[in-house]
């Protein structure tokens, strides 16, 4: 059982990243676009943490709880990576939206087909 | 013991397939905001109840966010549906 | 994983995938908005199930406020439904 | 103590499922939103506070989580409520005559502003 639900968290967490490589490469909107962008990284999160569990672990944090007794701890260094790249992810997500809304201004559309010049 | 928890969490999750079926086929955007309202607030009960189960007092800081933090994307697109904003 | 983990894990995954599909597909940006937000609050508990708490607390802050907030304002100076 | 927890984690559970059921079954918005609001807002407060009594330690936590709830999710609730109104969602009426009792209460209160604007 517990097999057969490490592959399915990655399954999943593989089939988000697809869905979100089909949204970045094939639809004609720019805030779905952006969209797409977040599913990806919401599936490359899960997918980090999910390699960094151990069965029957507990969190990498010190407290009274676990402090002087033989406990199995998670991996760390997955959760303090994924912890930055969540951020970064909004960071990424805020600037793209940014840029959607000046090419709107600019061009009256959010169709990626009817923006045709480069220049600004 | 172990036993009252599994048919306390199967309960809780059975309403929250009931809300997701809702999440489905709510044909308005007020109904699906809603049904993430909903599971929002069945989440901070789920957790809570793990928290106890798993032993460590730091896992009740997550549900506390979330009853902090939760309502503030609602009242966005309930204002967004307004008109304001 | 105990019995009940196994419970929540299989019904937190079959949310994950319906509303992937729901932010991919719907031509109303405010479905798909609302859908990602679904996404980031069944993700963190999924997190919290993975025994990675500070990711979950991180993820609730970040997915349920900050990021529906700017879509939406996003969302509102241009333009609601997406044309074909 | 632990009976008492006990007895309220199963109300806070049964409540959660009610409000689940009721979300699907009931047949407009403004009903459906009433049924997902109060019912979960009790069940979630019940059920945390019956961890509180079942762990005596973590009581002044969980009471905090049940004050942000109960000021939380009402608010949110009735901002949606108010949002849907405004764009003009109307309930699920068996006779038409009634009419939209909300607007009328809304112009009065608009025109006894004004007046008193003008004195």
């Amino acid at each position: 059982m517990q097999e057969f639900l490490t592959y399915s968290i990655y399954g999943t967490a593989f089939f988000l990243m697809l869905l979100g490589l089909y949204a970045v490469l094939m639809k004609k909107n720019l805030v779905k676009i952006v969209i797409g962008l977040t599913v990806l990284d919401s599936g490359l999160n899960l997918l980090f943490v999910a390699v960094g569990y151990i069965s029957g672990g507990t969190a990498p944090i010190f407290s009274p709880a676990v402090v002087g007794k033989h406990v199995i701890m998670t991996d760390p260094v997955p959760q303090a990576l994924v912890l930055t790249a969540i951020v970064i992810g909004f960071g990424v997500t805020a600037v793209a939206l940014a840029l959607v809304v000046r090419l709107y201004r600019k061009h009256n559309t959010t169709n990626i087909d009817e923006i045709k010049n480069l220049k600004w | 013991m172990d036993l009252f928890f599994i048919i306390i969490i199967s309960v809780i999750s059975l309403g929250a397939v009931f809300a997701i079926i809702r999440f489905i086929k709510g044909p308005t955007a007020s109904d699906r905001v809603m049904a993430l309202d909903t599971l929002s607030v069945m989440l901070i009960a789920v957790l809570v109840i793990l928290g106890f189960l798993m032993k460590r007092y730091i896992y009740i800081d997550v549900s506390l966010v979330y009853a902090v933090l939760g309502f503030i994307g609602v009242i966005t697109i309930a204002r967004y549906l307004e008109g304001g904003i | 994983m105990t019995n009940i983990e196994i419970i929540l894990t299989i019904v937190s995954l079959v949310l994950l995938i319906i509303a992937g599909f729901f932010a991919v597909l719907k031509k109303d940006l405010i479905h798909a908005v609302v859908a990602t937000s679904v996404i980031s609050l069944v993700l963190s508990l999924m997190f919290y199930l993975l025994q990675a708490p500070d990711v979950a607390l991180t993820e609730a802050a970040i997915g349920i406020a900050l990021s529906t907030i700017i879509f939406i304002i996003t969302v509102r100076n241009t333009k609601r439904f997406e044309d074909k | 103590m632990n009976y008492i927890g006990y007895f309220l984690i199963s109300i806070g559970t049964i409540f959660l499922f009610l409000g689940g059921l009721g979300i699907l079954r009931m047949p407009d918005f403004y009903t459906r939103l009433q049924a997902g609001t109060k019912a979960s807002t009790l069940g979630a407060m019940s059920s945390i506070l019956g961890i509180g009594f079942l762990q005596p330690e973590w009581f002044i936590k969980t009471f905090i989580i049940v004050v942000f709830i109960a000021i939380a999710n009402p608010l949110s609730s009735h901002a949606l409520a108010r949002g849907s109104h405004k764009a003009k969602q109307m309930p699920f009426l068996k006779d038409e005559k009634i009419g939209d009792a909300y607007e009328a209460v809304e112009e009065k209160l608009h025109k006894n502003q004004k007046k008193e604007d003008k004195k």
